[in-house]
């Protein structure tokens, strides 16, 4: 059962560990921004294996989907910029 | 005494209420203001310091506390006191915006000076950030966007820095308390905590402008109007004094009653102060920009500062003391004098207020005297800490000889500057069209007449100063003061 | 599992201060800031961790016979207003990166020096 | 000679980078006496046995599943982070108060004009937005009890306001917002210097005897929660706006 859980550990932090350095090497900036949704809310599931509930469901809220709408709110209004010019 | 808390609820919900009020902010602003310093001075003289509050009632080391010493309430007073001397110098109507921010800043520099907790002081220290970061960007031009951005990243990776370092603090001792840190650090391992220290520290070395954390001082101060720079300065810049004071020698000190920061870490601090002391003199010396001029040497002087405290020795402490007053009282009279000047000639070049002295003969004497006193010429409150800290450095070891040979250059340096800009003031120019009137004149007169005041009668300073290092001479007073309140 | 959990933070907060570093875009300099918080809030969550650690709510009375057992809440507590501060952060600086991207025409960390015709 | 110039921060990126590394491995290799940062040191030998425990006040109290203690909030998390450690909560709440006045004065005002929203979204806009309603207010209500708490529940209650933007519908204006900011921002204060008044210190849950487990128990704490989540969600509400057009 232990181990179960320890291998689900071990493949989210594969996860967050490749998917954060795909966000930080790609050129598209908005496959960088979801990369880093799922970044974030994979993290929100290592704490639930850390045993914290309450944070993992202010990250899931906040962290991942706020944050996350932010940036695509950004890149939306530097995109209508960009056709205008 | 629990409503020392008012202190800081009192601005922040100023803060909300001045969404509302549109052009009475200025007068609610100089409420907020007065109500700090009379609370505040009364404090002083209700003779029950030193105490302690305990927020919500939960004693020292589980809840917050606010612990009220000495050494808060001077630096309590000076900050309060800035905040007014700045707000003297918002002439022109802000948007409400502005006084949100200032309301939030006077409050996080009220908190950063009075609390006791370690989490407590970072949040602070965020708010401040914020505060700051929307001040800088009131303009919202090329230039202050780009300041305010660079300020903001830079300072949130510092404060993650110092994350980290409480994370560690909370893993390895169990608090997060001041007192109780002070009362376990014994405990730790030399090498933990030269690590945590240093983690701890970037996020204060941002509001000190020290060397690898200072490319937003320049840029933020040139952006900005007057009113800000003196906030970030008189504020920001006093309350982050009062944090190293603190945090380095009281609370991670490893023995009680000596100054021992851990070997590699003073050296370090040092290395960290001399840079900061050749990049600001060397800046200013190749600017024209007045604004640009003042940014670099307060980034000269809080290298020298930083350089007296890491040497570790009550003298040098002093003299710490007393050019912290130096500055922060010169740099007053700069800015404001530089504000009236520009507003006059129309730039900030000091090369353009030429023969501007002759007519405000006031403006500009109050300037020399403030410059002659950072520069260090005896008699000039300055002198007196400059002299202490070298006489201290020279005969410790060999990278403390180098730090005196490098402030003596430093003098030099500043007295080229200054005294160029001070000339430039006097000589002969044409005549112009504005005006600044008399009133104007006077603040700077008088802060410029307390700079001559304390350097002439040095003893009448030397008292407060005695009361303040005996506080930091014996930390164990303020852990028995936080740690047995019931 | 508790080395899992802190080696894996670490290396988020190392990747995230690679990205502030070397980036040179604003958006993507923040996407890294964004990355480190989430790296230093997992790692201040994994110093409060016990091994088989249950979670520290109360539901009956064998949870309070159980306390020993929990993990511990404090930096469960910093992390919460954490979190918060880091969105606060994202979207302040990211009203400034439109303003900025407004003001310069460009999102490179660099545009200022850029258009003064210093030689990079 | 610009890749040439990356190449080189890379470089030197790498090289900081594996400075701090190699210091934090030193550091946790160290052998000096004393406590390290690699010991093994469990919650009971920390200020959170107290919080777990319940007796800051009296050392010895002990509590059972439907007494009284001295902080009756069955979720220690929640208890820590509205009771004992309040203040902190407040000052963050600030914080977000403080940034979102700096978004909206940053930002340039030319809003996006919402695209005419399809029928599915105009018609299910209504139910989404209630179902919303309904997760965030239960999460603040039951934050005492359970696992989530304001901050979350005002970010869910945001999101049923910018539903409502995106498929059109009059929901709010900026000055409504701003008002629910407001007034929940004072009223948390005001309850600070209440308590001040009723008990002498600032902060302190003045509401006492109720039992663990009970959903009105913990005394303000509920209340505190619901003020927050209303000024965060007011506060996120109010980003939306910024970018969208409203209708």
């Amino acid at each position: 059962m232990v181990n179960r859980v320890y291998y689900l550990g071990l493949i989210i932090a594969f996860i967050m560990a490749f998917g954060s350095l795909w966000a930080l090497l790609t050129d598209d900036l908005f496959k960088a921004i979801v990369v880093f949704g799922i970044v974030s809310l994979s993290s929100s599931v290592m704490f639930l294996l850390m045993q914290a509930p309450d944070v993992a469901i202010t990250e899931a809220a906040i962290g991942s989907g706020i944050t996350t709408a932010l940036f695509i709110f950004t890149y939306k209004k530097l995109e209508d910029r960009k056709d205008e010019r | 005494m629990n409503s020392i808390v008012f202190l800081i609820v009192i601005p922040l919900i100023a803060a909300f209420l001045s969404l509302f009020l549109g052009k009475n902010d200025k007068i609610l602003a100089y409420i907020v203001t007065l109500f700090n310093i009379i609370f505040s001075i009364l404090i002083l003289f209700s003779g029950k310091i030193p105490f302690n509050v305990a927020i919500g009632g939960w004693r020292a080391p589980y809840g917050i506390n606010y612990a009220v010493t000495d050494l808060t309430i001077f630096f309590l007073v000076l900050v309060n006191v800035a905040a007014l001397l700045a707000l003297t110098s918002v002439r022109e109507i802000m948007e409400y915006q502005f006084y949100s921010f200032y309301f939030v800043l006077l409050s996080s520099t009220n908190g950063i000076v009075l609390t006791g907790d370690l989490f407590n002081f970072f949040l602070f220290i965020e708010l401040s950030t914020f505060a700051v970061a929307g001040l800088i960007s009131y303009k919202r031009d090329r230039l202050s966007t780009g300041a305010a951005l660079k300020y903001l990243i830079l300072s949130s990776t510092a404060s993650i820095f110092s994350l980290a370092a409480i994370g560690l603090i909370y893993k390895t001792l169990g608090t997060l308390n001041f007192a109780d840190i002070a009362n376990k650090v014994n405990n730790l391992n030399e090498a933990s905590l030269s690590l945590i220290l240093i983690l701890y520290i970037s996020s204060l070395l941002v509001e000190l402008k020290i060397f690898p954390f200072n490319m937003w001082v320049v840029k933020a101060y040139e952006a900005s109007k007057t009113s800000v720079n003196l906030f970030i300065h008189g504020m920001l810049g006093t309350a982050g004094i009062y944090g190293v004071l603190r945090i380095l020698l009281m609370v991670f000190s490893k023995e009680t009653g000596k100054l021992t920061l851990s070997g590699n870490l003073s050296s370090i601090l040092m290395l960290f102060a001399f840079v900061t002391v050749i990049i600001g003199e060397i800046g200013a010396l190749t600017e024209k920009n007045m604004k640009k001029i003042l940014a670099f040497s307060s980034m000269a002087q809080l290298g020298i500062v930083l350089f007296g405290i890491s040497l570790g020795s009550f003298d040098a402490l002093k003299g710490v003391l007393y050019i912290v007053i130096s500055n922060y009282l010169a740099k007053f009279v700069m800015f404001l004098t530089v504000n009236e000047f520009s507003k006059v000639s129309g730039s900030t070049n000091y090369l353009d207020m030429k023969g501007l002295g002759r007519r405000y003969p006031v403006l500009a004497i109050s300037f020399t005297i403030s410059a002659l006193s950072l520069m260090g010429i005896p008699f000039f409150a300055g002198f007196w800490g400059k002299i202490s800290i070298i006489g201290n450095a020279v005969f410790s070891g060999k990278l403390e000889l180098i730090g005196a040979v490098l402030i003596l250059i430093a003098s030099v340096i500043e007295g080229v500057y200054y005294l160029r800009i001070s000339h430039t003031f006097f000589s002969q120019g044409h005549e112009r069209e504005g005006r600044i009137s008399r009133v104007y004149c006077l603040l700077p007169m008088i802060l410029a007449l307390v700079i001559l005041f304390i350097g002439i009668n040095p003893d009448s300073f030397e008292n407060i100063i005695s009361i303040l290092l005996d506080e930091i001479k014996s930390p164990e007073k303020y852990i028995k003061l936080i740690l047995s309140l019931k | 599992m508790a080395q899992l959990f802190i080696l894996s933070s670490i290396s988020l907060l190392f990747i995230g201060l690679f990205g502030v570093l070397t980036r040179k875009n604003i958006v993507k300099i923040l996407i890294a800031l964004n990355i480190m918080e989430t790296g230093i809030n997992l790692l201040l969550v994994a110093f409060g961790y016990v091994e088989n650690g249950i979670v520290p709510i109360l539901t009956s009375n064998e949870s309070i016979m159980n306390l020993t057992k929990m993990v511990d809440p404090v930096p469960q507590a910093l992390v919460l207003t954490s979190i918060v501060i880091g969105l606060g952060t994202t979207a302040f600086s990211l009203a400034l990166a439109i303003r900025y991207r407004y003001n310069h025409n460009s999102l490179s960390i660099r545009a200022s020096e850029e258009e003064e015709g210093v030689n990079i | 000679m610009r890749d040439e110039r990356s190449l080189f921060i890379n470089i030197v990126a790498l090289l900081i980078l594996s400075v701090i590394g190699f210091y934090i491995y030193k550091v946790s290799m160290d052998t000096g006496k004393g406590i390290k940062i690699t010991d093994n040191i469990t919650p009971q030998m920390r200020v959170a046995d107290r919080f777990m425990n319940k007796n800051v006040i009296k050392e010895e109290s002990k509590y059972v599943w439907g007494g009284t203690a001295e902080n009756t909030s069955a979720n220690i998390v929640t208890s820590v982070v509205v009771d004992y450690r309040l203040f902190d909560t407040t000052l963050e709440v600030i914080v977000l108060f403080v940034t979102i006045l700096g978004f909206g004065f940053v930002i340039p005002k030319d809003k996006r004009k919402i695209i005419k929203p399809t029928t599915i979204l105009n018609r299910w806009a209504p139910i989404l937005m209630i179902l919303m309603l309904m997760i965030g207010g239960y999460m603040f209500v039951n934050g005492h009890l359970s696992p989530g708490g304001g901050f979350p529940a005002g970010a869910i209650i945001s999101t049923a306001v910018l539903i409502g933007v995106l498929a059109g519908r009059k929901t709010l204006s900026q000055k409504t917002l701003k008002i629910i900011e407001a007034v929940a921002g004072i009223s948390i204060f005001s309850l600070g210097i209440a308590s001040f008044v009723i008990t002498g210190n600032f902060f302190q849950n003045f509401i006492l005897n109720d039992r663990i487990g009970d959903l009105f128990s913990a005394g303000l704490i509920p209340i505190f929660y619901g003020l927050i989540a209303f000024k965060v969600a007011a506060e996120l509400s109010n980003i939306y706006f910024e970018f969208y057009e409203e209708c």
